[in-house]
Parts: C-alpha cells; structure tokens; sequence
C-alpha cells in the first residue's frame, strides 16, 4: 500500500529580527491513507508549523511532500488550489478561527462557494444541512453567529467547514485543547466517527499525550524542530527510547490513585529555536548528554522495526 | 541681529505700558515686511516710516508745507529746486546733505518696488548744486511731484547707511532722520521706536513708540479697551459703537483715500462690452444702502471716480438707483438674462465680500445673475492683471491724494477699456499741468469721462477710522491712512 | 539604544526629502506670482520679470528643486521675499515662542486631561465619569477662536485679570493655552480614560489587589505606566501638531508663532518661508516622533528591550569568542 | 477548627442580559495543611468562588448574595476594607490562571515580590529585597535576575515568580487557580513538584483549582467536584477516585482518555452546561443525565453523606438510602 | 449600564438624524431664503420673526443655518469619505500586503503626517482656488494619514487571525480574503474612525473660512458664519451663538454616534 503523504527532509525556517528561525528542521515520514499520525512535543517545537507546510499555508523552505505521490512543493498557485479540496486543516482556537462576522451557515458554505460545488444556491444550503447534522449541529444554528456559541459548538462549526470538500487528508491543529474535558470527548468521538466513515487521514496536533493516545495510530515526537522519536503508537507507550519521549511521558498526571509514578523531571526550559547550536537539541536539558551530543547532531535511526529514534546514545541509555 | 533674538519676558513691562506714559504703543494690522521706504509695499510700513524718515516736504490738509527742505522753486517744467535745512542729522550721526536727497531719488526710481511711481523723475539728471541745495529733475513735466515726493516714496534714506549695511538689513533697522529712531524689531510682534533727541523740529511727546502686531479687528477693539495699546490703526465698523461710547477710548474718524469700487474688463470680454449693460449694471446698484449696510456710516456713496479728499475732485454722481429703468436698459441693449456674470473677490476682506453679495443681490433684482468667486489676494492680484477677471471688486487707498495716483489703476489690465485713448491723452495733459486750476479742470474732464465710460462702477469712499485711548490727543487724521504719530501728545487729566 | 536612535535618525533623511518634495511641487504650482505679491499691483512688466529672474523662478522646475536642496543641505534656506532676511533667522525668531506656546499648552492639556482620565476610568459610569465625558465632547467641539475669544472677554475685559494679546510673559500664556489646552485635553482625557479601562481590567491589577494593595497605590503605581503608552502617542502628536502653529490662537492672541508666518508667507506667495518652514515642523514633528519612542522605551522595558536586541546578540557574539 | 470554612456562599454577577448565579451555595472547608482540590468544567464557578475567598468579586457586576467565609475563626465578608488588605497577600494569597498576564509588564520582578513584603511586613528596602532576593532562588530563580522585566522569562518562570509573590508572606493559605493550565507538561510537571514541596516545607493550606483531574490525583489531599455553581460531590481523594458517586463525577472520568488503558470510543457526558443565567429548577445536572428520573427536574437534591466524609448532590443515593432503610 | 451607554449613542444618533433631516427638508423648514437680505433690518436679535435673529445683510439666521446643515454636513461627510477611501486603500494594501510595500506607503504617510495638516489643507486650497469641492479635497487629503494608520493597524490584527488561514486553506485568493474577511472585520473601526472624522472635517473647514479659505458666499457655511460672524460678537452674540451651536451640537452628535458605534460594533462587547 503506497502511503497517501509521504515527507522527505522537510524543513521550513522563518527569517526573523534575530536569525533564522528553524521551526522544522528536516522532518520525514510517511502516513497511510485513513490512518492517524499523532504529533506532540512541547509549545514551540514546530507542531503547527509543519501542519501549515504540509496544506501549503506556509511555503516550505526545502524537502519534498508527496500527496498521492504527486510532489506538492513547487507547484503553481492553479494546482495548489486543486489540492486543497483534498487537505484541510481544523485549528486550535475555535474563536479565532471562525470570522465573527459571519454566520455558521455561511461559514461552513465558504469553501463550497469558492470551489463552486454547487450548482444552485438550494442545492448550497441542503448540502450545508447535511454537514451541520454530521457534526452534530442542530438546523437552528444556521444562521447563528460564532460568538453566540460555546467553543464545542464552534469546534463543530471547524470541523463541518474542513469536511465540506470531502477532503482526504486532514490537519488537525490542537482541535480539542481549548475544549473542557466533556466536550473534548464528544469531540474526539465525532472525529473518529467521521475517520471511520469517510476514510480519512489525520495529522493529529497536541501536546495532550491522552489524547493523542487514544485517537493516533502513529505518533511522532517533535523538539524544537526535529523529529526525536516515532513509532506506532501502541509500542511507543510500551516502549520508549528517547530520553525527551521518556521525561515528556512521565510528566503526563494520570488521574488515577495508587500508580507508582516515576518522574523523570527536567531542569531547565526549552531553548530558542533561532540560529540553533550544532548538536543534538535536546542536549541541553538531558541528564545523559555527553560531548558528542553537543556537537554532532543525532540522525533518526530505526532502532526496532518502524521504530524510529534520533539519539545518539539510544542504546546505551535504554541497554538495547 | 538684534532684531532676530529677544527675551520676550524681559520686555513684558515695556510692552504691557502704563508704567509711565512715556511710552505708546500702537497696534498695526500687519506687520511690516522692512521698513526701506522704497522697497516695500504696504500702508502699515509706511506709518512706521512716516516717524522715522523724513521728507523734504509735508502734505497736511491737501496743503504741501516745507519739511526738510526749507524752500523750493519750479525753475522749469522738468527743474525742480530744494533748499535743504542745515541741521539735520541722521540717526546714525552723518549729517544729511543734498547728496543723501540725489541718492533717494536715484534710488527710488531705480528699485524696483517703486520704479513705476517715480517713474517721471530722473535720477540720473538730478543734481547737486552743492551741499544743500539740489534740483531735481524729471523726465517728463510732472505736476504731482511734490505730492509724491511728501509720499512714504519720498522718505530720505541715508546714502552711507544703506551702502554700508545693504539694502536687506538697512529695511529691517532702517537710518532716517525723524523724530524717533529704530531700537529694535521682534519679528512677528513689534517694532520699537526711541526718540530721537538730536531731532532738528519739535520733540515728540513721549520717550517710545512701540508697534505691535494684532491681526485680529476683535483683538484690536478689546486690547484698545483694556488699555493693552493707545491707538488702533484700524478699527472696524463693527466696533465703532462701543469704542466711542466708552469714556476711555476714542473714535477719531476723517475723510479718506480709499475707495471700493468694481473694475469691469470689457476690452477681454465681450460680455460688458456695452457701455449701456454697464451703466445699467451701475444703475441697479443702491450705493447708499450698501455703503450704510457694511460701513455703518463710516463711509459714503462713491459720486465721482475718486474721493473728495483727492485734489480736483468734482461731483459727478452719486449714480441714479433705478432698478426699473436699468432693467429697461438692458433689454433695450439685448442683455441675455441666461448669463451668469463672474465676480472676483478677495477672500480676506469681508467688507469686499460684503459688497459683493449685496451688489449680487441687487443684481439679481434686475433679473442679472451672477456668481461670486472669492480668491486669495495673490490670485486675484495675477487674475486681474492677467485681464481675467471680468468682474472684480478693488480696494485703492492713493495715499499721496493726488488725482495721477487716484487714476493709476485704469492703467490696470483688470480695467480694459475700448477707446481709452482719450483717456491717456487726459491723464497725460494732467500731469504736465501745474497750475492748480488748470489742472483741476483737466480733472474735472476726466472724471467725467471715465464716470461716463461706467469701467468702474464706483460704490464707497470710506472714512478714516483710528480708535485710540481717550487722553491721546492730537491725532493726526490722515486721509491715506499714515498718519503722522509725531505729533500725538497725551493729556494729563 | 544610541545606535537605536542614530538609526532612526537616518530614517528621518527620506522622509524630510519627501516632505520638501511635496511642499516644493505645491508651491511650484499654485497660482499667484511672488514677483507680483512684492512689487505690486501697479508694478510694471519689465521690473517684474527681472525680480523673477533675479528670484529664480524663471528656471524649469527641476532645477529650482535642486538648487533648493543644494542650500539646504548647505544651511542655507534662501531669503524671505518680503522681509530680505535669511529665512533661518526668521524661522528661529518664530521657532522659540512657538515652542513655548505648545509646551505650556500641552501640559495645561495634560494637567487637566489626565487626572479627569483617571477619574473618569477609575468611576466609570459614576456622575463624575458623566460630567466628564460631556464636558469631553464640548471640548472638542468648540471651534478655537471662539473659545479664545470668549475668555478674553472674560478674563482680560471684564475681569481684568490677565492680559488680552501678546506672549510676554507668564501671565500672557494662560488665556491662549487655556484655549488650546481645552482642546486637547479633552483628547488626553478620552484616551486616558479608555487607556485606564483597558488596563485596570488587567490581570496584573487584580495581582496587585490580592497582595493587599490600596486602590490608590494600584492605579499610581501598576495601572498608570501601562496605560501611558496610548497617552503619550495622543500627547506626542497633539504636541507635533501644535508646533505647526496654532494659526488660529495665534491669530486671535497676536502671538508672533510659525503659524502665522506660514499662512501669511502663503498669500504672500513667499516660497523659501513656507518651504523652510514646513521643513523645520516637518523635523521637528519627526524629532517628536523620536521623543515618544524613546519615552515608550523608558515606559515600557519590552519595546525597550527590541531597541537593545542588537547590542546585546553582538555581545553575546563577543562572548562566544573569548 | 479548620483554616478556612464556607458556609451557604452565594455569589451573583448582575449583568444586563440577567443574573449569573456563579455560586450558589456551597460549603467547603480546608484543614490546616491541607489541600482541596476543586474542579469543574469552564464557567462551573471556581474562579469566582476563590475571589469571593479574597474578597475581590469584582464589582459591580459581582455581588457576594449570601453565606459566610469563616477564615481563622472570623467571618471575612464582616471585615472592612483595611482589614481585609492586611489579610491578602499575607495570609491569604493567590495565583492567577495566567501567568502571562499576572505579572506587571512595567515593574521588574523584584519590585513586584517587594511590594508584597513591604506591604505585609515591617522591613527595610534592604531587607525585603534580600527576602526577595530568597524567595526566588526557593522557586528555582537565580536570584541575580532580580531588576529584570516579566518579559525577560518563559511561561514557566514568570509562574515561578507568580508563586514567590504568593509564598512571599508565608501564608497560611494558598488559592491556585489552574496555576498550571497555561504550561507545557514538563514545565507544568516542574512547578507542580515545586509547589507541593514548597507547600510542605511552609505548612500552607492550598485550595488547588483545576479541571484536570490528572494533576488532582497528584497532589489533592480532599477533592470538591463542582458542577453549575454548585458542589456535587465532595470528598477525600481515594473516595472521589475509586468511590464515584454522583453521575457528573462519573462522566468526567468517563470523558478522560485514559493512559493505561486503552478504550476504543470515550463515554462523555451529554450537552453543555445549563445557561448560567437560567439553572434548571431541579438539579442542575438533570438535562445532561444518564440517570436522570422525572424526580430529578422537580426537586434540587441535597448533600448526602454517601460514606464519613463523602457527600453527593444526588437524589438517587436518597432513594438508595430510603430503599435500604425499608430493606431493613 | 449598557443602556446608558447606547443611551447616549441614541442622543447622538437623535441629533445627527434631525440634522440629516433638517438638510433634506432645508425649504420646508427654513421660513426665508437662505440668501434673501432685508438691507433694513441687519443685525436684528432673536425675535419671533426671525427666530435666531439677522446677521450684517440683514439675512435670517436660522434660515442660513438650516440651509447651511446641507453645505457643512457634506462637507463634513464627503471630505470624511475622501480620507476613507484614499487612507483606507493606503492602509489596507499597506497591511495586508506587509514588508516593502508596507514600508514604502507607510514612509509616504509619516511624510504627510510631518506637514502640518492646516498648512497642507491650505496650501491644497490655495493651489485649487477655494470653492466647496477644493475644500473637501484640502480637508480630506489632509486627514487621510490619519485613516490610513488606523486602517492598517485594524488589518494588521484581523490578519494574524486564524479564519484568515482558514479561508485560505479553504482555496480563497487574496482578493477572496480582502473581500470577504479582511473588509467586514475592520470596517468597524472605520466606521468610527469616519464618524469622529466627519466632525473634524466640519472643524476643519470653519478654521478654513476663518483664514478666508472657505466656502463661496452666499452659500451659508456654518463654519464661514461663524467667522464672518466673529466680528460681531460683541454687540451681536447671536450671530456667532447659533452657528456655533449648530457646529457643536452636530460635532457632539456625532462624536456620541462614533462611540456608540465603537460599542455597537465591537464583537467582543456583542452578546
Ligand atoms: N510566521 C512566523 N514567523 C516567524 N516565526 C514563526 C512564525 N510562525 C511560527 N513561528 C515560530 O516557529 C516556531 C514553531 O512554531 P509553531 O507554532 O509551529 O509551534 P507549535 O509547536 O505549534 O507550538 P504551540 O504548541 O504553542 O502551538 C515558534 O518558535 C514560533 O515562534
Ligand atoms: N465579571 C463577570 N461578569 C459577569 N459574569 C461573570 C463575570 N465573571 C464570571 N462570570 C460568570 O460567572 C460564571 C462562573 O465563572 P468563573 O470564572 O467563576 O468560572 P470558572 O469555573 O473559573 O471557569 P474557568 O474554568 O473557565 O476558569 C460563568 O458563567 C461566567 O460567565
Ligand atoms: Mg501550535
Ligand atoms: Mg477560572
């Protein structure tokens, strides 16, 4: 089975006041049609970043994206356009995301008229209905405005815009933090609902490891740029290999009693992804690093099967 | 200079008076742009320099009386003799000889700024007999000489003095030989005048004279109120009233020079072409009532081209008000009721303006439309003498009185006339005639047939208007605006 | 934070440049002939074209421009048509009183409009927050001569107490800044107000308040440094604006200011004044601008810190290379 | 005597579109030394509840309607202004949700920890910056960054100096506010740890406002479940986490993804919270119920001890009681 | 408390809607021509037959300002439209587009904003010849920095917004984005931005007839009124009274309006 995205040495820097920014630094995977990839890591480790160059919201700096084994960078405005009915994205914040001067029912038509899906405006607004009641907003709403809304509703209103298209691919940016743990479930079970009805492909955003858990197939690691650790999601709970998966995971409060809790606390913040320091990122804050990881940047290896780890003392550290 | 840089506060009681009463201050409207007689262009300029030059001689009440010239006889047609005064001094300390009087002719007729007013003297030809005695001399005979030369033109300058400092920095801390000298200049407030006490005539009255800019009329009035200044160099209709019914301040009011009146092109214009439309137009005007709505009886109805203030004058009008039969005029000459008459006025003189919109109003009685256009002085200036202007309404003040300055404006290309020659030729005859009679008879024919030509529609003569503090006597009330502050003494109730 | 400013100040070049672009252009094109506005209206012909040359205002635009810019650069901003003086002497005759007049009326504005701010924001809502916000609006919409007109009647004829026209002095100021300050206090007022608002909704006040803080020492001491920034943007640019001159104030209050200078050396058609004089309120509108960054430096160490950003990674550079 | 015991607080915003019953009373109290943790859902009424505690229910809109606040044995709500300034921030004190925006962005930190210090303590401006000076190295902050701006930190640090201000007095209390929602989970994992030492070490009581139950179970001694301005469940920690007994309680467990184990789909509770504008007459919980009898929508239930210590806000444990009592 | 707020928006609108009014039924209301003079009578108080009094050409006063709303009220609004839609295009393309283009309008408005506003105005009035159109296009261009730096700032922050990237991700071109997302969501702050501006354009343009750079007489512009009126002030208060009455009122109107609309129109104060 050929993978429905496939990312080779994606990288994408931003030029700001003080250098370059290296928000993704040479990122490669792949993701098979109607499978999830969860992404976590830490807030400003390039998350959302690599979701926008994967839609082509941000134009990525180098590397490839093949979407159906067509090369998306590099291609005219014209065909990117094309594209995007088949990648959409939902974001985090479900107030800033939706035009408070627009209506649900106008929102959720925006894509629908710019691709000019329907031929009357009847046919429009039935097709609107339709996707108000997959996501489970009442008839009622349509001609709500956002802000009239509690933030699941408007998460819905996300959801229904980027299922318009009938997308096959879709980046999923923190969709449920801002949410409050009730509605973050139904939330979760409406996209996995949808997942298995339509087929679709997520790539899943957060730093919520439970979540991410529970919704993703594949999850993949991210610090400050760079891809630490990926494996399938099962295996990399059981097993973890990178000492920043191993501090993240601890950190994680389980809302249970009586588990034994070894914590693995790290010192220190996250460093400035401006201009960084040859060597391994991580370097700073990890309790095995040793000279080598400050000066030579540790490669992803594949250290069991599909399982990946970048670190150059993975097996030393976890007495592979 | 010392007139760049000042400490204002320091000044604060000069200024502010009432210390004693040895110092007047006077409020001037504008403020002077150099005090170079010949190289300026307004009537506030000229009342400072009135104090600080002198002339060689003086026009008090139409009569010309010797000043700095003693005496002096016509020798011939283009001659004329001075006989200088010994005594007298400039500011600086030279001695003011004959040779200070060739170079102020030569001088004046070469500047620029006042070429074409003394454009009949010759200052080339004009010798120095010796050190105080001279004769001028002119190109062509010219009977208004000695008006002119009593004009603010004729101010002696100081030969040295201007050679040495240069004609810019000589306007801005002028050397004359009057009664009170320039101290100092701060720029865009005032000008300070000491007296002069090696003054070869009378001294003045008091120690200073200060004169402060006040652009503002209502400023004027009430700073005149509080007593903030002595005298007001314009006062406004408007605040007339109060001012003289207030027992501490006074209106001094006399008959004037200046005259409002509208200057029509027929000669670019096809479309006042008739001397009938003109008239008509005139006839349609009720002079009176205009003149009582905006000057409140501070002026009257315009009866001849000039005023009665100006020597010759002759009574012609005051126009007919007729509104039936000037209507009857223009259809008679055909007049088109369809066309919208352009009048240009001057933005910034609301008394114009006043005028204008009541003249449009008369007009628009007889069926003749129009549209008043307001422009700022610098454009209507270029308009009119570019001939553009149709319509316009024009202030003149002939400050020397003399009849050959009162018509100088139908020189004007906002005045084109058809047939003027007749005109130049009177002009001409008027100037070379010396007698007094003969000339004010040459006058009386031209004031007529200019009346007659209706170039003009003649509306006001306004007054003088001087308000000052009431224990300020001896105001000099000249017709042309510049009085003689020289001669002002203070009461001591 | 110097080399922060040395750029700015190289900043400034384009912008006066285009500023003497424009002001050149407009008087270049606007009707009325300077010759004709200092010889006269009865001069002749021959005399006005040759003080048109002389002036040089027969060449082509173009170069005009240039031997403009040429003094200028040299220092040399022409001769005053009308009083023959170096228009630099003229300008900094006016320059001083100008800048007198807009400094004691800014803080009249600021000490009426800032306090009434606080007020207003602190009792939103209250009598007082009402009184204000109407007396707010009257401000702003009383045309100036009339409101100094009015307190000359007032307070020079009637009462006596302060002198009509004039700069002179302390007592001179008050009359005219009061009327200027009446303005742009309610302006002050209106955005302190909403400023204070915004802010005393700020968490951080409600940290102040639960480590005991007094109300008093809250708004003194947290609330008025933050909500500063917006009100010294206002008073920064009611200050730049009131350099140009207050011509109205000036007028009715006779106060020798570029203001006036400026409109008269219009009508009078008098170029090298209007152009040197939109120079120097055009630098001194930008040196204020300058001021009111610094001043929002001082006010807040955050834009503070982004003036610093560059000397601080060169030392860390120099750091590095020990 | 506990440290702190609330008795029938009410608490109402009054705002134009109607009355916002934010608390609408609850009793809670919190032993010395103790930690409470309350949780909810957005808009269930913590924040309110912990300025009502301060005394700083903004107003208007805010009015306290009802109850009282027993603190140390003297009723807060009966204090004057002066009074109630010298408890806050010395014996009270309280961390912010945000510690992005607690900090004043124009004061250096160290003035910010000082000013607390001096307003609660006689010292010197010597003295209280050495203090200050101490604080910060107890949360883990060089001291040396003392003069520097809240802008010159990461979220976690200016956190940290969140909690200096708030320990900087020693109080008896503290109130944290989901002082760790707005970090990362590393970081968050850092402050937690540090607070529950610094906690132990001061023998400061803690009222721990949080929606996560995770971090509940890691450092609550007693656990308050609130739901719609209410408390509907309250109890120790072992007896909330292993002895559920209202139905909310039980969605909210059911609505976490769990860790260890793994579940295909999440059971969550239905619908939203009721408009706080219009609570239902009965129990408040009624329209998203799975348990919900026709009972339920007529009568508010009561609190039911369901063990010593344990109360739920449900009408079925009533039944359940009244069932066994005829059992009997 | 809301209430009072709109309240006052309501007075404002109250005053500004008779205004309007009063200008489109000018003939109906006004009991003379504004431009019919009674030479016999100038300078009358307030009586009942001339309700606000005559001025110096004997004209109704409270005729000239009922007509006069027409002539101010359009300048006021056209000269506010002027600096709207040249200093919004300026701002919008200056925000939306970033980077050079941004630096480039934005170096030509701090070039505007360094001229003084009265001296430009007059100077564009002097080049133009006064008259009622130049006016407006003095008045407006003058405050068109002004528009353009609130403009560009009200882009600024709806760009950053995430529907913005939403949109696009949904295949909407920029123009697509400016039309739709980026217009609707700033044209509050314009709006008020353009009521507050009106009032200043009015402002503006009495300063303007104070240097005699005005409106063509006979046409009574309020601001004109006053100052021809200035002189009078003295001994006929009511012939600068009402005009500035009339200018304060109408710039207090609409100064209620632009904060009640400020109010209105902020989504975060919508419920
Ligand atoms: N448009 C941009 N210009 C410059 N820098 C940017 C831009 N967008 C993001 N960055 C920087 O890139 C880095 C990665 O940002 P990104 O938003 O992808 O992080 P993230 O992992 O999504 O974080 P979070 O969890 O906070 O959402 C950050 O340091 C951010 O400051
Ligand atoms: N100043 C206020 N004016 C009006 N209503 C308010 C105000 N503050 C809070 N409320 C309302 O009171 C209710 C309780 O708010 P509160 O902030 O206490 O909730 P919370 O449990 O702290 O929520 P969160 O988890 O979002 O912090 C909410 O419905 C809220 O809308
Ligand atoms: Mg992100
Ligand atoms: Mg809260």
């Amino acid at each position: 089975m050929s993978a429905l995205l496939e990312v080779k040495n994606l990288k994408k820097y931003f030029k700001t006041p003080r250098g370059m920014l290296h928000a993704v630094d040479d990122v490669s995977f792949d993701l098979n049609s109607g499978k999830t990839l969860g992404v976590v890591g830490e807030s400003g480790c390039g998350k959302s970043t690599l979701g926008r160059v994967l839609i082509n919201l941000l134009e990525a700096t180098d590397g490839e994206i093949f979407f159906e084994g067509n090369n998306v960078i590099g291609m005219k405005k014209k065909q990117i356009k094309d594209l995007r009915q088949y990648m959409q994205i939902i974001f985090q914040d479900p107030y800033s995301s939706l035009d408070p001067r627009m209506s649900v029912s106008e929102i959720i038509a925006e894509p629908l008229r710019i691709y000019e899906v329907c031929k009357s405006n009847d046919e429009l607004k039935k097709r609107v209905q339709e996707l108000m009641k997959i996501v489970g907003l009442t008839e009622r709403l349509a001609n709500a405005y956002p802000h009239e809304l509690d933030g699941g509703r408007r998460q819905r209103i996300g959801i229904a815009r980027a299922l318009a298209l009938n997308p096959k691919f879709i980046v999923c940016d923190e969709p449920v933090s801002a949410l409050d743990v009730s509605i973050q479930a139904q939330i979760l079970n409406l996209m996995q609902d949808l997942q298995k009805e339509r087929g679709l492909t997520y790539l899943f955003i957060t730093h919520n490891l439970s979540v991410v858990k529970h919704i993703s197939d594949d999850i993949m690691v991210m610090y400050l740029g760079n891809m630490v650790e990926k494996c399938n999601t099962k295996a990399l709970f059981k097993r973890n290999f990178h000492p920043y998966t191993k501090a993240l995971l601890s950190a994680i409060p389980i809302p249970q009693i009586g588990i034994e809790k070894r914590r693995i606390l790290l010192e220190g913040e996250i460093s400035s992804p401006i201009n960084p320091k040859p060597g391994c990122r991580f370097a700073s804050r990890c309790i095995y690093a040793k000279e080598r990881c400050n000066s030579e940047q540790p490669v992803l290896r594949e250290i069991l099967a599909d399982h990946f780890v970048a670190c150059h003392y993975v097996e030393s550290i976890n007495i592979l | 200079s010392n007139v760049a840089n000042d400490e204002n506060t320091a000044d604060a009681t000069n200024v502010s008076k009432k210390a004693t009463r040895d110092t007047i201050v006077v409020a001037l409207p504008k403020e002077p742009p150099t005090l170079d007689p010949h190289n300026e262009q307004s009537t506030v300029a000229r009342t400072v320099e009135k104090v600080v030059y002198d002339r060689l001689v003086e026009r008090t009440n139409g009569e010309i009386k010797p000043m700095l010239a003693k005496s002096w006889e016509i020798l011939d047609d283009l001659t004329i003799r001075f006989h200088l005064r010994d005594d007298v001094y400039f500011h600086n300390g030279e001695k003011m000889t004959a040779e200070d009087v060739r170079y102020t002719i030569e001088r004046a007729e070469s500047m620029p700024a006042s070429a074409y007013f003394f454009s009949s003297f010759d200052g080339k030809g004009t010798k120095v007999v010796d050190e105080y005695t001279i004769d001028i001399k002119l190109h062509n005979a010219f009977a208004p000489a000695l008006n002119y030369l009593a004009s603010s033109r004729g101010n002696i300058v100081c030969k040295k003095a201007v050679e040495e400092m240069g004609a810019d920095a000589y306007g801005r801390a002028p050397i004359g030989t009057g009664p009170l000298k320039f101290s100092k200049w701060v720029s865009g407030d005032r000008i300070e005048l000491v007296q002069n006490e090696a003054y070869w005539g009378n001294q003045t009255a008091y120690k200073k004279l200060v004169f402060r800019t006040i652009i503002d009329a209502s400023s004027r009035a009430v700073e005149l109120e509080t007593g903030g200044i002595d005298i007001s160099l314009d006062i406004s209709p408007e605040d007339m009233g109060r001012l003289s019914e207030n027992p501490d301040t006074r209106i001094v009011e006399g008959p004037g020079y200046a005259m409002n009146y509208f200057m029509i092109n027929s000669l670019n214009f096809d479309t006042l072409a008739d001397v009938k439309v003109r008239e008509a137009l005139a006839m349609a005007l009720n002079t009176k009532q205009i003149v009582d709505a905006v000057f409140k009886g501070t002026a009257r109805a315009s009866d001849s081209v000039y005023p009665n203030t100006v020597d010759g004058y002759t009574q012609i009008g005051p126009m007919e008000y007729n509104p039936e039969k000037a209507k009857k005029m223009l259809v008679e000459a055909g007049w088109d009721f369809d066309t919208v008459l352009d009048i240009a006025s001057a933005s910034d003189e609301k008394a114009l303006m006043d005028i204008c919109e009541i003249a449009q109003n008369m007009w628009a009685e007889i069926g003749v439309k129009s549209k008043i256009t307001s422009y700022e002085t610098a454009t209507l200036m270029d308009q009119q003498i570019a001939g553009k202007t149709l319509l316009s309404i024009a202030p003149d003040n002939p400050a020397t009185g003399d009849p050959d300055h009162a018509v100088m404006s139908w020189y004007q290309a906002g005045l084109g006339l058809q047939d003027s020659q007749p005109i130049w030729d009177l002009i001409k005859e008027g100037r070379a005639t010396y007698d007094k009679t003969a000339r004010a008879a040459v006058y009386a024919k031209l004031q007529k047939l200019l009346w007659d030509s209706h170039g003009t529609i003649p509306v006001a003569d306004l007054n003088v208007l001087y308000g000052t503090r009431s224990d300020i006597e001896n105001m000099d009330v000249d017709p042309g605006k510049i009085p003689n502050l020289a001669y002002i003494t203070i009461s001591q109730q | 934070m110097s080399r922060y400013i040395l750029k700015r100040i190289f900043h400034m070049i384009p912008v006066m440049f285009g500023v003497s672009l424009i002001i050149f252009t407009l008087m270049f094109f606007i009707p009325g002939d300077p010759a004709r506005q200092i010889l006269g209206d009865k001069a002749t012909e021959a005399s006005i074209s040759e003080l048109r040359a002389e002036l040089g205002l027969d060449k082509p635009f173009v170069v005009q421009y240039v031997n403009y810019i040429e003094g200028v650069l040299t220092g040399d901003f022409g001769i005053s048509y009308t009083t023959k003086q170096p228009v630099s002497a003229e300008l900094f005759a006016r320059f001083p009183t100008t800048l007198l007049f807009a400094i004691i009326s800014i803080l009249v504005a600021c000490i009426i409009g800032i306090p009434l701010g606080i007020i207003s924001a602190t009792r939103q809502y209250s009598f007082i927050d009402n009184i204000s916000t109407t007396l707010t609006l009257l401000g702003m919409s009383i045309p100036s001569f009339w409101l100094g007109l009015m307190l000359m009647l007032l307070f020079s004829l009637h009462l006596g107490w302060f002198p009509a026209t004039g700069f002179y002095g302390p007592k001179y100021w008050v009359l005219p800044s009061v009327t200027i300050g009446v303005t742009s206090a309610a302006f002050i007022t209106r955005m302190t107000r909403s400023s204070m608002l915004e802010v005393i909704r700020q968490d951080y006040i409600r940290t102040a308040r639960s480590k005991g803080q007094t109300e008093f020492k809250i708004i003194t001491k947290h609330a008025l440094k933050n909500a500063m920034i917006p009100v010294v943007t206002t008073i920064g640019l009611i200050f730049g604006a009131s350099l140009g001159g207050q011509i109205i104030t000036e007028q009715v209050f006779s106060i020798p200011g570029l203001g006036k200078l400026m409109i008269d050396a219009i009508s009078q058609r008098n170029y090298p004044v209007v152009e040197g004089g939109v120079l120097l309120i055009a630098f001194s509108f930008t040196v204020i601008n300058l001021l009111v960054d610094l001043i929002y430096a001082y006010i807040d160490p955050r834009i503070k810190s982004q003036f610093v950003i560059e000397k601080k990674k060169k030392e860390s550079t120099a750091l590095k290379g020990m | 005597m506990n440290l702190l015991e609330i008795k029938g607080l009410k608490i109402h915003y009054i705002t134009d579109s109607g009355v916002v019953r934010a608390v609408n009373g609850i009793d809670l109290e919190i032993n010395r030394g103790e930690t409470l943790g309350l949780v909810g859902e957005t808009g269930a009424g913590k924040t309110t509840t912990a300025l009502g505690i301060m005394c700083q229910v903004p107003d208007p809109p805010g009015k306290v309607v009802e109850g009282e606040i027993f603190f140390e044995g003297s009723n807060l709500l009966e204090k004057n202004a002066r009074e109630i300034r010298k408890i806050r921030g010395s014996k009270i004190s309280m961390i912010f949700q945000d510690p992005m925006t607690a900090l004043n962005p124009v004061v250096t930190i160290g003035d910010q920890i000082c000013e607390v210090i001096r307003l609660h303590q006689k010292t010197s401006h010597a003295e209280s910056i050495k203090i200050a000076c101490e604080m910060l190295e107890l949360v883990g902050i060089p001291a040396e960054r003392i003069n520097e701006y809240p802008h010159q930190f990461s979220g976690g640090m200016k956190q940290r100096v969140v909690i200096a201000i708030a320990l900087a007095c020693k109080p008896s209390l503290l109130i944290a506010d989901e002082p760790t929602t707005a970090l990362d989970v590393t970081i968050q994992a850092q402050v937690l740890q540090m607070m529950d030492k610094l906690k132990k070490e001061l023998g400061t009581s803690m009222l721990m406002i949080t929606h996560d139950l995770g971090v509940v179970a890691e450092i609550c001694d007693r656990v308050a479940i609130m739901y719609a301005g209410e408390i509907v469940e309250y109890g120790t920690l072992e007896a909330i986490f292993n002895n559920t007994a209202h139905p909310y309680t039980k969605g909210l467990f059911g609505s976490i993804p769990s860790l260890v184990l793994d579940v295909e789909r999440l059971s969550p509770i239905d619908g939203l919270m009721p408009d706080p504008t219009q609570l239902p007459t009965g129990c408040s919980f009624a329209p998203r119920c799975n348990e919900k009898m026709s009972e339920c929508e007529e009568r508010k239930p009561e609190l039911f001890q369901v063990s010593p210590g344990h109360f739920s806000k449900c009408i079925h444990h009533k039944n359940e009681m009244h069932k066994e009592s005829r059992g009997c | 408390m809301r209430f009072k707020k709109n309240r006052l928006a309501l007075v404002g609108m109250f005053i500004v809607g008779l205004l309007l009014l009063m200008a489109v039924l000018a003939p109906v209301v006004a009991p003379y021509k504004f431009d019919l003079q009674d030479l016999l009578s100038t300078s009358q108080k307030p009586s009942l037959k001339h309700l606000f009094g005559t001025d110096n050409l004997g004209r109704d006063i409270f005729s000239r300002i009922v007509y006069g709303s027409r002539i101010s009220l359009f300048v006021g609004f056209v000269a506010a439209a002027i600096g709207t839609l040249v200093g919004g295009a300026l701002g919008s393309i200056a925000g939306y587009y970033g980077d050079k283009i941004d630096t480039i309008i934005m170096r030509a408005i701090d070039i505007m904003m360094a001229i003084p506003a009265m001296v430009l105005a007059i100077a564009i009035c002097a080049a133009l010849g006064p008259g009622l159109l130049n006016t407006m296009i003095a008045v407006g261009i003058s405050t068109v920095p002004r528009y353009a730096r609130v403009v560009r700032g009200a882009v600024l922050t709806v760009k950053e917004q995430e529907f913005i990237e939403a949109s696009r991700a949904c295949g909407g071109n920029d123009f697509h984005i400016i039309l739709k997302h980026i217009t609707p969501n700033c044209l509050a702050p314009i709006i008020v931005q353009a009521s507050l501006g009106v009032a200043d354009a009015i402002l503006a343009a009495a300063s303007m007839s104070f240097i005699g750079l005005g409106i063509q007489p006979p046409v009574p512009e309020w601001g004109a009124m006053l100052s021809a009126g200035r002189g009078y002030i003295r001994d006929n208060p009511h012939m600068v009274l009402f005009p500035g009455l009339a200018i304060m009122m109408t710039i207090y109107g609409l100064n209620l309006l632009g904060d009640g609309l400020r109010d209105a129109l902020d989504p975060k104060l919508k419920r």
